[in-house]
């Protein structure tokens, strides 16, 4: 079970690439790369989640905190290129209507 | 009795191992018919299952197990997840879990997270047994007779 | 006593099963740091101890059960693959298996097929317990302390 | 698990492709699909095995008694686009050196 992330630092926005199985065992690695990014004020996280095969309630998790403490820092967390599959899940858990999330990185993540 | 087979899969309650439940549960899901998206759904479900295991019912580390047993139908997919670490008597286990109806147990765990809403959410039938250690009960149906929670629109991965 | 982690599967005796143990042990093998070719030598190995359990030691469709046990250290795999339907008390069969250079027990069972041959020539070590049921142990390293059989030329699947 | 099987006849020849695992469960299924066709004289059976993800003695053994029958008939066999792992299974076994067995079809099958 592997996961693989990659970042790519643009003045204050940060694009994140996330590959591979988001389960309980790989989550707090996810959540401990994450984290440092939503400190500042103003940051806009980006996350392209389109090579992510597996995510499970411990990976929601992970982005609804992430979500949260963005918000608080008068930030931003975008979640693009989102799966059929994890589209399915940000639906049915209503994170859907909270977050800003979408299928298609044309829209430029919105 | 039903004609089943039963798969029982024995591991150390760490994170780590359930990735390996859900590579077990595929091969036996994908053998058995059920779709693409059902084995994903199933393979969440198993996972939830064996997460709450691994985090609520040992402290970190102390050596405890998960138990969890398939029972295969023609029809159906039963699967039983339990931290007591004990196999289960699979027939004895279902038989004491009583009327679907009373499955409060399920609202009287599910405090906060979104693990035993999901499984709920995604499969047919759930039940959850609270007497030395949690059972979870999960049953799906091969040819999906639950309906659809809203509307999933054909999107496409990428354009 | 060495650390290990310990998994076990219980199944029906059926050759159906035995593609779902090749998947686990797959999960099980690829997390443990193993390449690619050692994972198909141990997906060979556990399958034939299995093919061998399904095909004779059970009269076709008898209800007969295999247990495969995997001990997961550092620096090794182990499995057992056992027909007695039992669990295994995995580190005492282990210590009743005897030393490694006794291992007659595997020329004896070896008749005609190449399954055994297979076994021995894909593990490091192997040995066959033969009282109430066969159980088959068998043992690789992770970094392959063990010595190539013959020369494999690097031939392209096509050109 | 799943096994494919699929036969292009050509006069005398049969060209067989197998896709997907031959184990215990497969094997079976291979050696039905199999046999009727070494039932012929000078029947020549070509199987390209590109394709078989998975393989062990029970595969080994449909292909050795197809074998035997078709030398028995005046026939041949075979093998032909083996991949690494498939050739090594045939080298370890010593059928490399009994069966006709090629890792590549540019040679004709030799
Ligand atoms: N196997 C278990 N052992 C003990 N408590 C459990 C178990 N499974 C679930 N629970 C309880 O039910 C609650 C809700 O679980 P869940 O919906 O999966 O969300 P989360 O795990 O994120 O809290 C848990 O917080 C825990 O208190
Ligand atoms: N689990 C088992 N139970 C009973 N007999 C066995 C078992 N495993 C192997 N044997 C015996 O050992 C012989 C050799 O096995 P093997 O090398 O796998 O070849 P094959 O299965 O093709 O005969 C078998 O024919 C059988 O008589």
């Amino acid at each position: 079970m592997k996961m693989n992330i990659n970042k790519q630092y643009k003045e204050k926005e940060v694009l994140v690439f996330v590959e591979g199985e988001i389960d309980a065992f790989t989550a707090p690695k996810l959540r401990e790369e994450l984290w440092h990014l939503s400190e500042k004020e103003n940051a806009t996280v980006t996350i392209n989640l389109k090579e992510v095969t597996y995510l499970d309630s411990t990976g929601l998790g992970v982005f609804v905190g992430l979500f949260k403490r963005l918000n608080s820092n008068n930030g931003e967390l975008k979640l693009i290129e989102l799966s059929n599959r994890l589209y399915k899940l940000f639906e049915m858990t209503g994170l859907i209507n909270i977050m800003d999330i979408c299928v298609n990185s044309e829209d430029g993540g919105r | 009795m039903e004609v089943m087979d039963y798969i029982e899969m024995k591991l150390p309650a760490k994170p780590d191992n359930i990735g390996i439940v859900r590579l077990t549960l595929s091969g036996i899901a994908s053998s058995m018919g059920f779709t693409y998206e059902d084995v994903e759904d199933l393979k969440i479900a198993v996972s939830e299952a064996c997460t709450n295991s691994v985090q609520h019912a040992y402290d970190n580390n102390e050596g405890g197990e998960v138990v969890i047993g398939f029972g295969i139908y023609k029809d159906k997919l039963e699967m039983m997840v339990a931290d007591s670490g004990r196999s289960f008597n699979f027939n004895r286990i279902k038989a004491e879990l009583g009327p679907y109806t009373e499955s409060s147990t399920v609202d009287q765990l599910a405090v906060g997270g979104l693990g035993l809403y999901l499984i709920e959410t995604l499969m047919d039938e759930v039940r959850v047994m609270n007497h030395s250690g949690v059972t979870v009960y999960m049953m799906k149906y091969l040819n999906g007779e639950r309906e659809n929670y809203g509307t999933i629109n054909p999107i496409g991965k990428t354009v």
